[in-house]
């Protein structure tokens, strides 16, 4: 197959042309933003068949195996496509825990059986993956892990609780970092990291209301849930390196993912689009000599953000500090997010009042939505104050 | 050493009765308010507890700032912003706002005949609101598209309002109108609208009722009309008002959600210490509290020159420092309770969710520092 | 005297009519704006005559005993000069340790003959104070001070160094923390506070230059200095707490002060009359839109700062934290003149880059120079970042 | 994830010639301007050591981007940016600048019988620099009140410039006046100036040498002129490669100053802990990085795109964002070195007073952001 896509030119207008024929019509109600947010049966059925049909295409997981699944094509390929994809807004690929963290961690340490069992589903979405790191209480503390598993023969016994499971509901599997010993002088090391089926008795999640009124995500009750000792991820003892590995791949400081876009972006463009359409004071928007302030900020902000990623793949201009732009990606666009859906909530005259569900709402309320939504990526993963503490301690070399 | 020997005129009074309404609104709003009812009311239709509203009316807040002669206590306008502030504080909902917005727009602009029709009602528990926005959301007042045409002693209406809060509830209505090409303000009562002429508008504040009130149809006698050389002076005296309340609302909304942070960082916490000695959620939370401290001071003030050449300047500063510090609190907030923050239970929402609208009702912080400019620069 | 001065009203007119007529001229050379700055001969002579002959006029101490040399009138008195200096842009009164710390100190605890002895030289500024707190490397924490006095016969035998002296080579009064016992287990209960005279053998002290290049503070050095055992003020071991009592004054959370403004107030109206005069792309700065909202900001800032003032004196308007504006008032009001200054360089086009001694730069210099200086106040008597966390303690309840 | 997304078109390149300048002039610029010796020459009159300039052209610097054909090594504009970047890191100090400004001037605007006649020189070390602001310090290069006006074939000049930098050093100038009601640009060569012509300026930032030029009385031949059709070109040409050039030593001396934090950040205790541990001093160095992250990488894409359309939006976005992060770092830096940032030993203040300089240099964040309105909103 890689003859045939000789060039990456030609496979690029190859990828252009697919997706403005199979980019779906917007349905008759309003998508996620990103895999933390489907609240509902008829959002999640939307996007699993986009993600089947783009894997079906070929254009997801290029870079694995062909054995598995994949594709088998450089890293080159897959990049095409997702920037594609950005390019042209399509709805995201919305088993993002098995595109981007399960399915690289499996790839890069799991057994035979496991890669020829989970690829395959990660990939065309028939098996969905959720996360089972954070708990209750314990926030971003991951030395905090309370969820205990207890070796009963040839199986785990697990009680405990996980907080912000995505998809929780619709999860076959969990990425689930637990207890196995509670005596170990680190906290650390007393974890274990399982691939845990979802479906088996004991485990139940409940849905969590967000703070715009939708729903997103499960709490995840384990009681007395038995799972297979085969589930675990290294050995026992060993959950909390990798987990860290996971962290790398999820952070996008390691390669591995099988690409394709998580979340609907946000780009400065659509508010200069909102400004142009919303009336400040009877006028366009845009007219206002502070909202161009703003949006010229914003603008030079995002830019700066994408050049860096072109930047930090050159070596000579990255040498001071070679991770400083990976590891402050999470920082750096969740907080740019929330101050932008900010701006645009605030530019639109009284009529910036407006939420989901209104009829006149500007783009159907997708501003104060993506506003509120935008605090589960300065909150979650470790808030946008513990991504500062990593960046100055593990780039910069403070103390801690 | 340089804030002392900067104060030159920067009055605010605060007298004996404002102190005591203060302490009477304290007492009753934590009482009749706590979060939980609140969040009961987030159910309901009307959004208000109507006993509630009684015992209000009965406390005579709904004439505080209305003549004797009209029924009210004659207090002025600076009484109503420790009322407004501790309804904010407490997410007391009623329609005393829209009320009062109403009613003095009819103080302001209404003949004495006017005057004695309605006032009295109100003082006694009429429930009044004002509609005066449009489509395109425009916080210029002057910026009106309905319409009214007199077919001899009766005005005919059309067009539509929108952002007519309590509408639902409302007895009578303050309305503006294009009328022979200029603005005018008509009071509408309740059984003169069209059947199906209100609808419910999503808000992003859910304690908040919102709608929209089409007037196509509606007919009502031109007695109603406010005096055409009012109508400039009363709409502006509103744009004032509102500002005013929104921002003594938003000082109150301020100080509790301070607190409801202050309770989370001095209980809550992480990696083995209460989260409030990090210096990166201790340092923005004393910058809450300056915030508060600020409109606060603003907001007072703005009520105590009131009836002076400064209220303009006055109002729009509090209501510039109040947007901005108010929606920083609340933001911080949900983010500083990590996890529960994103939920809907955590009540700093309910403060972010209303500071989020209240800034785009009568003009944000930008919109007042724009107008301000001419006035301060000059 | 307190009957010809019937009312307030009249005291006021007569205020306003004697600075009309008295404010001296300009000089010839630049002045500084604070007591911290008085880096020569020039500058201080002017500014000691000057104080000299406000408190002549009976206008300094006016709330202090009149035994001892103060004028004996309520506060109110003092108060509308203050703010009359201020508003007539009046140069500063120069004694500022002595008037706002050593005075309302020494009148709050010093003994009969302390009284007799320091306070008229304080107001007439025949004798002139200094502080002796922070040492080299131990900024600002107290606890770490590390001059030891020791006690020997009927004098105490002082060796070590203190820092950021202002006016110190022209104080004969130093008030100084020493460790008089150097093993208590609390790092502050070895501290012992004094008033200490200068112009003894064995003190010595040193200009230091600041980031402007200008002077204005000293290094002070002792060495084997012998002061008598009568300047401890408290017993020895209380030094911490006097000290205390000292800050509480400075920070005018407490009244007491002489009086008289203590450094030459900015004002944003200032910064708008060079906005008016400054061009910016060949029009006045005051007519970019971008100058004119910075513009509004601050004046609606230093509005609430003012009003704050105000507010703090009505108990039923603070009375969730009555401390609240008194605590922050150096914070908010130095940070707030260094961002003042900043915006007044920046607007004035390419000519802000001018420096003091340019005969071109705008107003003598003083906005850069302002600017920079003004890190003498975010910085010293404690860090904006440390304020922030005494705010955040005391008056949040925050935990340390 | 989302700014892995993000990415659209947005290239920087950095060929293995640039690498090797970079390099090159991290070596050079370490072993010659160590912090000690940028003391030394801040009290001395040239500001800079002859020496070193000596080195400068030895190593074809100032040749770089000037065509093989007058004597330069035509590496393009790009390959002036890394070279900037550090000297600006190491405050090496030298005509380099206004050099480099001057000869790109003139290869911009000049006839080919200028160029031969200038340009060779430049490339073996003659001195240059530019004569363009005048008093009132505006931003609009064609805002120009010097006048020439020409008798035969000699131009008398008059009027004064400011920021005149290394002008007592300099061999030619090249000045911006009217002639004949429009903009022109003559270049004067060090004899033609009077005695007396240059008068030092002072500046915030003591690194630099700035001079006023006084013009009243010069004669220069008219064959000094450029081309008339050729100044408004020439002009905006300089407007943008003054603004790189400055705003790639902005992100070199934000880097550099980074370090000086950071330094003292890991060594400095109080209250018993290595102050950086602090969060309040943490977090706003992490906010310090990202600044200079932001900015080198908007530096190296308007290098990259200096012959492109892109250029004007590239180099606007650059210097707005590389003035405010030099400043916040600058700014930052004093505050967290405690007592000892507010003194003149502490090398946070060279930094700071550089970038407070040369953001007022051909316009800062805000005049760049006004003029990337209508080029990135309509």
């Amino acid at each position: 197959m890689q003859e045939n896509r000789a060039s990456l030119e030609a496979f690029k207008a190859e990828v252009v042309a697919w997706f403005e024929a199979n980019i779906p019509e917007q349905p008759g109600f309003l998508l996620p933003e990103s895999f933390m947010e489907v609240g509902t049966d008829q959002q999640f059925e939307f996007l699993r068949t986009w993600q089947r049909k783009v894997y079906e295409a070929g254009y997801l997981g290029m870079s694995w195996p062909e054995a598995y699944g994949g594709g088998g094509y450089p890293q080159a390929y897959q990049d095409i496509v997702t920037s594609e994809m950005a390019r042209q807004n399509a709805p995201f690929m919305m088993n993002t825990i098995g595109l981007n963290w399960a399915g690289p961690l499996i790839l890069h340490m799991g057994s035979e059986d496991a890669k020829n069992r989970y690829i395959k589903g990660i990939l065309n979405a028939d098996d969905i993956w959720c996360q089972g790191f954070s708990e209750p209480d314990h926030g971003s503390d991951l030395g905090k892990v309370q969820t205990k598993a207890v070796l009963d023969g040839n199986e785990y016994r697990v009680n405990g609780s996980k907080i912000w499971t995505s998809l929780g509901s619709y999860a076959k599997y969990m990425i689930l970092l637990a207890r196995t010993n509670p005596d170990t002088e680190s906290k650390y090391a007393g974890l274990s990291f399982f691939l845990s089926p979802m479906h088996v008795p004991g485990i139940e999640t409940r849905p969590i209301r967000k703070l715009t009124g939708e729903y997103g995500f499960t709490q995840t009750f384990f009681n007395d849930a038995r799972i297979p000792t085969s589930c675990i991820m290294g050995n026992e003892g060993e959950g909390w390196q990798v987990a860290m590995t996971t962290l790398m791949f999820e952070r996008g400081a390691a390669g591995g993912q099988a690409g394709g876009i998580s979340m609907i972006d946000l780009r400065v463009d659509d508010v200069v689009e909102l400004a142009r359409e919303a009336k400040r004071d009877g006028a366009p928007a845009i007219e206002d000599y502070y909202v161009r302030e703003q949006l010229v900020r914003f603008l030079i902000e995002e830019k700066a953000n994408q050049l860096s990623r072109v930047r930090a793949r050159i070596p000579a201009l990255v040498s001071e500090r070679p991770s400083a732009i990976a590891m402050s990606g999470k920082l750096r666009t969740s907080e740019f997010r929330r101050r932008l859906c900010q701006l645009a909530i605030g530019l639109q005259g009284a009529n910036g009042a407006r939420f989901i569900g209104d009829s006149q709402s500007a783009d159907a309320g997708k501003w104060p939505r993506s506003y509120l939504n935008a605090f589960s990526a300065t909150i979650g993963g470790g808030t946008s104050q513990i991504q500062a503490n990593i960046i100055g301690e593990r780039v910069l070399g403070l103390p801690k | 050493m340089s804030e002392d020997s900067n104060i030159k005129s920067a009055p605010i009074s605060f007298n004996d009765e404002q102190v005591m309404l203060l302490d009477t609104a304290m007492s009753f709003c934590r009482e009749k308010s706590s979060v939980a009812r609140v969040r009961d009311l987030l159910l309901s239709d009307s959004g208000y507890d109507a006993g509630i509203w009684q015992e209000i009316v009965a406390l005579g807040w709904t004439g505080i700032a209305i003549p004797e002669e009209f029924g009210g206590s004659e207090l002025g306008v600076n009484a109503l912003v420790p009322i407004a502030e501790t309804m904010g504080r407490f997410l007391l909902t009623t329609p005393f706002i829209s009320t009062t917005l109403a009613s003095q727009m009819i103080l302001q602009g209404a003949s004495e005949e006017q005057k004695t029709r309605w006032l009295p009602g109100i003082c006694e528990g009429l429930i009044a609101s004002i509609a005066i926005t449009e489509d395109e959301g425009s916080w210029d007042l002057e910026d009106i598209r309905c319409k009214a045409i007199a077919h001899e002693d009766v005005l005919h209406l059309s067009g539509s309002k929108t952002f007519v809060f309590d509408a639902r509830k409302a007895d009578i209505f303050v309305v503006s109108v294009m009328y022979e090409g200029m603005p005018a303000l008509v009071v509408l009562e309740k059984d003169q609208l069209n059947e199906n002429a209100l609808r419910r508008e999503v808000i992003i504040d859910e304690t908040r009722r919102s709608f929209r009130l089409t007037l196509d149809g509606v007919q009502v006698k031109t007695r109603n009309m406010l005096p055409a050389g009012n109508t400039i002076s009363t709409l502006a005296h509103l744009n004032m008002l509102a500002n005013l309340l929104l921002s003594a609302e938003l000082a109150g909304g301020t100080a509790a959600v301070l607190n409801v942070v202050i309770e989370y960082l001095t209980t809550r916490k992480q990696f083995d210490r209460l989260i409030g000695s990090y210096q990166s959620l201790k340092h923005p939370t004393v910058e809450i509290l300056l915030g508060l401290e600020s409109m606060r001071s603003l907001v007072y003030h703005a009520a105590t020159v009131w009836d002076e050449q400064q209220r303009e300047v006055a109002v729009r500063m509090a209501k510039a420092q109040a947007c901005e510090a108010a929606i920083f609190a609340g933001d911080r907030a949900v983010q500083f309770h990590g996890g529960f923050g994103f939920t809907y239970e955590c009540d700093a929402q309910l403060y972010l969710r209303r500071a989020l609208c209240s800034q785009l009702l009568f003009g944000d912080a930008a919109h007042h520092r724009k107008h301000l400019a001419p006035l301060l620069l000059s």
